[in-house]
């Protein structure tokens, strides 16, 4: 059957620009301009899917974002698949593939139809009631449900498109280009507020740019006329920009709004290679505009959901703007005037109309009669009661309505039409207003919820802020921006409106039926399949808290979020209920307003711009030589340097064994360095320490150890007394910029007597550790101006000195037990020390050595490492470190907490070496340490901390945490495993050379 | 995102400041005279208020300077803000 | 006005969550908690594509899919005190960021709705279920984003609690005292986010 | 002789950007409250610091930095010499502000990365990854803001119309510019 359904005559479309375009496997043809349901329709084409959960067959409803039910799978089994988009909102392009969604084998006959003669038994709360016994058959019940749960289908492979985030700070952020925004955007810019003007439309003007009705007229002009210029105007205003396909997807507090702006989604695929998809705009607004529009309301009755019944104004707007008639025969079904506009747009392109029914006894209003004098049958104070057609509408029956409203008399009579047009009024788009924090107030006269409390710089104008008719509109928006801008405009002198509709409507919120409610299925949520009957199950089962009702029917839950229905899921509660609208609150709006890409939320920071990568001054040479890198906070550090095939534990021992019987060299960069001058750094020192300062000679380098107030062991590190009032103190890699954090807090906020600066200095050098019995003879080769001799530079000592001619610092301190010097330099000259270091060390088997093995040859030696071996569970006497807290010290940060009742106790968890019976056997860290085995439930004493096998000492050796471990040395415990139970002896945490020797050893 | 008014630097996203929990707890200058009660309380106890609450902000990816804000927890209307050793301009 | 009555002689428990300190402040008590607004979003819903729930320590990410289809992502806290039941963007941001990091597929797929919650956080990340200082006052609280999984279990030792006036041998390490005598239960890293 | 070793080896240019690491440059921290201290580096510098937040001052060879209102950064206008590290300014605050316990001067030349950016499209890169309000900041020459860029904190200084020093700290340099040019590549 071919029809023709295209009227040429929209300025929207153009015709001489096809575009081929495919659905379900059939190519069809649009216009550029068309969305895809425009071009459905044009087709002939109303059934596009199926609904969530009786798999009715459904159709396009609307014209917008609202849409319910016309979801599809965009582009399936591409890179660029996406589901769930809506119809309505896809511009078509050259190539488009588009598919049903939920339905198998064909949205024509689909399996799961059968649901729809099964929907007697499965009413609202069904999966919660049904599949909660008996218990163990939940995972049987789980399969089925998981199967029929969803709508599209999550692409599968790596999204090709590009995401990008923009910041825009505004004076005056307009949302929604209809008639009222574009008024706002104009005042404001020429009131010279930088203003940004957005409508998630790809025109501007709204509704109104197509607004051709003899019956509003601005300045007896059509409205769309007087529009036109105004949007020419403002195009040109050099304060304003306006950004089209761009919605407002959340308002936040502090008028922080974030916006999705689609750049190439209308494009055709190859056009968008290497461009962004789409935009995060992250608006800060001093003032926002709030001018959504409203969003018209379906009537709720018998059948409602069937493919072609959508609504009025839709209708209006696929003949206004796209130039296509949703069918041949239409009947328009209302309780207000707009229904009215559409019957003259019908009308004025010879549509046939076969009549319209108002719930209306009394219709009066000028555009009534003109309908009227084009021989169209009004029946007034009728419903529809029920509607006919499996795949698409083809007849409706009718009867009359009581006085009340509340039921439906007199004969049936059944009516032809093969699309009806519904409108139940209007519902204010408030969403972004009450996500901002904005209190809503309930108009009873027109049962609208209107933005009444603003919670900051802010207003609503135009329909969202429940202004109807177009005199409103216009008077009503000039009346509050001058209020709001607090400015006598002049740009709009004279404004004369004539109107020919009548603002009368008679709301009934579940229409009656001539059936008993449990026979109708009259949806409330067309996605979700929600009907009348479910809500007022819910309320009779107990619910009365609206946010209750939603989550056990689901209504309001879809992709739409209720846009069409909630407000009618609140008016058959308070019918029901026998309350007032408003009692039982609102649901709560959540951003976004329309679905969100995540693509769009991260923007570019995926891939190599996931997380920050921080690189020392010599990780060039460590790339060039092999080496693999492990994260460190945000820092790459060399791990361990594989050569030719070796593993990481052949590499590591290989490092270790070299670094203890020769020298190693470690890139010690990342160690955070903080410069301390003042002439009360001592003091301070003092006071975030746990041990004493004072005393510490110029030249000098100390360990110490930071505790949290809490006595916890938080950071260590070797601090050097560069002079008198000058330190420099060394953090953990991680605890860098916390450390210097808490550090200016305590500066700042507790002890602002002190004359004290930190600044830090990380970036500033580049460290570079040489150890080994041969270390002293490699740095004297690459600095032979010092006196390296132990009289002149004894361990724990510093010096400055110069490579050439570049100053830096030397430190002799040890975190691997072998005597080592750490050389500080300039970071833009680390690469080339280093080098020279390799050099000078190439006759002594230097050896660079990574993280991995530094943390083995600690291990050796029982240092701790913060974070490893510490949790925050643990104090310096937990870790056997007595001797650095001091005794003497009046105070310093954590000091009054290692004197409380728990922390005092001596059967607390405890530092402990751990050596397993059997050498080869190297323990997993982590793992639980225990007595008894036998013990039901087993108790358990600690855990493993590090665990390494020695190369050195020729053994397995680990560190952990043992309950009452100080006093269990050479003790027996148990680490059980997966297959067997590993037996340990509980040893002294320093496994080799206890006495330092080594420290000072010459080969 | 809060919009906050730093006391030296004007006006800064939220993203540019971390928050240090509630203002106005002095730590105690003689620790060892508390008893273990005395010391919890400046440890751990809060009043965490839902209303009008005193707390600390830290300029921490500005100028690093901590200072003192009135928020009401209840809505996150900020009230004012002030410097460290400064009174609170409001009650 | 309802009527008040003296409840000194009863015993009262309280499982207020996020308003736990709200309550003790009625009764002059101070809790070691701070409440905090927890993001959580979910997507569109989609057909079976993840059948287990998923947690990255590496990336702080949280993620399952319900069994309508929606994938349920949970986020991290703000750092600061709230009861407005809102957040900052960037939390989400940041969670979603690792999501992607983990299934780069996901990221075609849509934010459906986002919210946030209060929740009473613990300096040491661990529950309380506790008697208090004052006589007939139990509290079940400190759970931060952990609690839902607990529920039953923490129900009925507080019941236990409640019940005998002494805590259950299985929670009496989350005694309220453990503030004051420094046994703390660290748990900061148990959970992937939100701590 | 040590070899000297920079992090950004190219100089990249777009249409309406352009970007370059300039080194060396001396960079110092100075640190101080008391009013002696602001007239001894008056004295010794010529020049005065900025007391007034997010603004800058300039001498001949040397800009000052508001970044707190006890913190300055002062770096050289000019490239030094890349063969030393001994700078002549900071041996003259050495002797007249640390010596004299006025306050702290700490030498930051590679703690930080200076790369300055040319062209009517630096303030369309910053707007991809700053929250910073640049509205007025672009049309007041001078202007200094400490803020947030891809996550990485910087230092940004209106250096003339169109012209822009940006500092970061050199360890996040090599990655920030990587993403500055992966933005740069699409303006």
């Amino acid at each position: 059957m071919s029809i023709n359904l295209r009227f040429k005559t929209s300025k929207f479309i153009d015709e001489t620009y096809r575009v081929s375009f495919k659905f379900n496997n059939k190519t069809y043809f649009g216009f550029k301009g068309d969305t895809l349901a425009s071009a459905l329709l044009a087709n002939g084409i109303h059934l596009v899917g199926r609904s969530f959960k009786y798999h009715r067959p459904r159709g396009i409803m609307t014209s917008g974002s609202e849409e319910p039910n016309a979801i599809i799978q965009l582009h399936d089994n591409s890179s660029r698949t996406e589901p769930n988009v809506r119809a309505t909102e896809v511009e078509i392009y050259e190539g488009l593939v588009a598919s049903s969604q939920n339905c198998w084998p064909s949205v024509n006959f689909d399996v799961g139809g059968i649901n729809n003669l099964l929907s007697p038994i499965l009413p609202a709360g069904f999966y919660y009631k049904t599949f909660m016994w008996p218990a163990s058959f939940w995972e049987k019940y789980e399969y089925f449900i998981r199967k029929s749960a969803g709508l599209g289908k999550s692409p599968k492979v790596t999204d090709p498109d590009l995401y990008e985030h923009n910041y825009i700070h505004c004076d005056v952020l307009v949302i929604g280009a209809g008639i009222s925004g574009i008024m706002a955007a104009k005042i404001a810019a020429k009131n010279g507020f930088k203003t940004l003007l957005v409508d998630e439309k790809s025109y501007l003007g709204g509704s109104s740019i197509y607004d051709n009705s003899e019956f509003s007229k601005i300045n007896n002009q059509l409205t769309s006329s007087w529009l036109e210029k105004e949007i020419n105007e403002i195009s040109k205003l050099e304060n304003l920009e306006i950004k089209v396909r761009t919605s407002v997807a959340a308002f936040h507090g502090y008028n922080f709004l974030l916006a999705r702006e689609n750049l190439t989604d209308h494009l055709p695929i190859n056009q968008r290679e290497n461009k962004v998809r789409q935009r995060l705009l992250k608006i800060r607004a001093k003032k926002v505009i709030t001018a959504t529009g409203s969003i018209e309301r379906p009537l709720i009755f018998d059948n409602n959901d069937r493919p072609g019944i959508l609504l009025s104004s839709a209708i209006k707007k696929y003949i206004d703007l796209y130039g296509v008639a949703c069918g041949e025969n239409n009947v328009l079904f209302t309780n207000n005037d707009t229904a009215y506009e559409t019957a003259m747009s019908l009308i004025q392109r010879g549509i046939k109309i076969n009549a319209i029914i108002d719930n209306r006894e009394q219709v009066d209003s000028k555009i009534s009669y003109e309908v009227e004098k084009n021989n169209i049958k009004i029946y007034k104070g009728y419903s529809v009661v029920d509607t006919y057609g499996y795949r698409r509408i083809n007849k409706i029956s009718i009867m009359k309505l009581s006085k009340d409203g509340q039921t439906v008399i007199g004969d049936k009579t059944k009516l032809n039409c093969d699309c009806l047009g519904v409108s139940g009024g209007w519902t204010p788009a408030v969403h972004l207003f009450t996500q901002s924090g904005g209190k809503l107030r309930f108009r009873e006269e027109d049962q609208v919820f209107i933005p009444d409390v603003y919670p900051s710089d802010q207003i609503s104008i135009g329909s969202c802020n429940g202004d109807f008719s177009l005199e409103e509109i216009v008077k009503n928006t000039l009346f509050s921006l001058k209020k709001f801008f607090n400015i006598d405009n002049s740009e709009y002198k004279t404004i004369e409106i004539i109107s020919g509709l009548n603002q009368s409507k008679r709301n009934i919120w579940l229409l009656p039926s001539d059936k008993s409610i449990g026979k109708t299925k009259s949806f409330v949520d067309y996605q979700n399949d929600a009907t009348s009957k479910d809500i007022k199950l819910a309320l009779r089962e107990g619910f009365r808290s609206i946010e209750h009702v939603k989550r056990y029917t689901t209504t309001g839950m879809g992709t739409d979020q209720g846009k069409l229905g909630n407000m009618h899921a609140l008016g058959i509660i308070s019918e029901t209920a026998g309350t007032k609208m408003g009692e039982h609150g609102t649901t709560t709006f959540r951003p976004p307003y329309t679905p969100l890409t995540f693509g769009t939320i991260v923007g570019r920071n995926v891939g190599e711009f996931f997380d920050i990568f921080r690189r020392t001054p010599i990780h060039d040479w460590h790339v060039a030589n092999n080496a693999e890198f492990e994260n460190v906070g945000q820092w790459k550090r060399a791990w361990y340097y594989p050569k030719d095939n070796e593993n990481m534990h052949q590499a590591v021992q290989r490092e270790s064994k070299a670094a203890r019987d020769s020298a190693g060299i470690l890139d010690a960069s990342t160690l955070g360095k903080i410069d301390i001058q003042g002439t009360d750094a001592s003091e301070f020192l003092n006071r975030v320490y746990t041990n004493a300062w004072s005393k510490l000679a110029v030249g000098k380098c100390r360990y110490g150890l930071m505790l949290n107030e809490d006595g916890m062991v938080y950071d260590d590190g070797v601090t050097t007394r560069l002079g008198e009032n000058h330190y420099i103190m060394t953090t953990t890699t991680g605890g860098a910029a916390n450390v210097l954090g808490k550090l200016e807090d305590y500066l700042q906020t507790e002890w602002p007597e002190l004359d004290v600066y930190l600044s830090s200095v990380t970036d500033h050098y580049a460290t570079i550790s040489v150890c080994g019995p041969n270390s002293k003879k490699i740095v004297s080769k690459v600095i032979p101006d010092l006196d390296f001799s132990d009289e002149n530079f004894p361990h724990m000592s510093f010096k400055n000195a110069k490579i050439g001619n570049i100053k830096c610092r030397i430190m002799r301190i040890s975190f691997t037990g072998e005597q080592s010097y750490e050389i500080n330099i300039q970071a833009n000259f680390g690469k080339s020390v280093w080098e020279k270091c390799m050099e000078a060390g190439k006759d002594f088997n230097i050896t660079p050595y990574g993280t991995e093995t530094m943390h083995l040859l600690r291990a050796e030696k029982g240092f701790i490492i913060v974070g490893q071996d510490t949790d925050a569970t643990l104090t310096p006497i937990d870790l056997q470190m007595d001797w650095i807290v001091s005794k003497k010290k009046y105070d310093f940060i954590g000091k009054r907490s290692l004197y409380r009742s728990d922390t005092i106790r001596e059967d607390r968890k405890q530092l402990v070496g751990l050596l397993t019976e059997n050498p080869e056997e190297v323990l997993e860290e982590g793992a639980q340490i225990v007595s008894d085995v036998k013990k039901s439930p087993i108790e358990m004493l600690g855990h493993v901390t590090s665990s390494y096998y020695s190369p050195n000492l020729k053994k397995s050796i680990a560190l952990g945490v043992v309950k009452s471990g100080k006093n269990m040395l050479g003790q027996k415990l148990i680490i059980p495993m997966e297959n067997k139970n590993i037996n340990v002896t509980v040893a002294d945490p320093v496994f080799l050379d206890k006495e330092g020797k080594r420290l000072n050893a010459k080969l | 995102m809060f919009l906050i008014n730093c006391p030296f630097c004007g006006e800064r996203e939220q993203s540019e400041f971390k928050a240090g929990g509630e203002a106005h707890i002095v730590r105690p200058k003689q620790p060892t005279e508390l008893s273990d009660d005395e010391w919890a309380e400046y440890l751990f106890m809060r009043k965490n208020i839902k209303g009008v609450q005193f707390e600390r902000w830290n300029h921490v990816h500005g100028c690093r300077k901590w200072f003192n804000m009135v928020r009401d927890t209840s809505n996150d209307q900020i009230k004012a803000v002030y410097k460290m050793g400064e009174k609170p301009p409001i009650k | 006005m309802k009527q008040l009555r003296d409840l000194s002689k009863q015993k009262i428990g309280v499982v207020a969550a996020g308003h736990s300190s709200v309550i003790a402040n009625m009764a002059g008590l101070k809790l070691p908690l701070e409440s905090k607004p927890l993001q959580a979003l979910v997507s569109e819903p989609v057909k079976p594509i993840i059948d287990t729930v998923v947690m990255s320590n590496a990336v702080h990410a949280y993620v399952s899919q319900s069994d309508k289809g929606e994938l349920v992502i949970g986020a991290g806290t703000d750092d600061y005190v709230s009861y407005s039941q809102k957040g900052s963007h960037d939390i989400v941001e940041g969670t979603l960021n690792a999501i992607l990091e983990l299934y780069p597929i996901f990221s075609r797929m849509r934010m459906l709705r986002q919210w946030g919650g209060i929740v009473d956080i613990c300096p040491d990340a661990s529950p309380i279920i506790s008697k208090t200082s004052i006589k007939g006052l139990y509290f079940n609280c400190g759970w931060g984003t952990g609690g839902f999984k607990a529920t039953p279990g923490s129900g009925d030792l507080f019941a236990h609690t409640i019940a005998n006036d002494e805590p259950h041998k299985l929670n009496a390490a989350f005694n309220i005292n453990r503030f004051v005598s420094g046994d703390l239960v660290d748990e900061h890293g148990a959970a992937a986010v939100a701590h | 002789m040590l070899n000297y070793n920079h992090t950004i080896k190219e100089e990249k240019s777009y249409q309406g950007l352009q970007m370059i690491e300039m080194k060396p440059v001396m960079k110092l921290i100075v640190r101080g409250k008391k009013r002696e201290f602001l007239s001894a580096i008056g004295k010794s510098l010529n020049m005065v610091l900025p007391t007034k937040a997010n603004t800058s001052t300039q001498s001949e060879k040397l800009t000052a930095l508001w970044l707190s209102p006890d913190e300055w950064m002062i770096f050289s206008n000019g490239v030094v010499k890349e063969n030393t590290n001994s700078y002549e300014t900071e041996t003259l605050l050495n002797k007249n502000i640390s010596k004299l316990d006025l306050g702290a001067v700490v030498d930051v030349t590679d703690q930080f990365v200076r790369i300055n950016l040319k062209g009517d499209k630096i303030y369309n890169l910053f707007q991809t990854g700053s929250p910073f309000n640049f509205n007025d900041f672009r049309n007041k020459t001078g202007s200094v803001t400490q803020t947030i860029l891809a996550k990485i904190d910087v230092i940004i200084h209106n250096q003339n119309r169109n012209e822009v020093n940006l500092f970061v700290r050199r360890s996040f340099s090599e990655h920030l510019f990587a993403w500055m040019n992966d933005s740069a590549s699409r303006l």
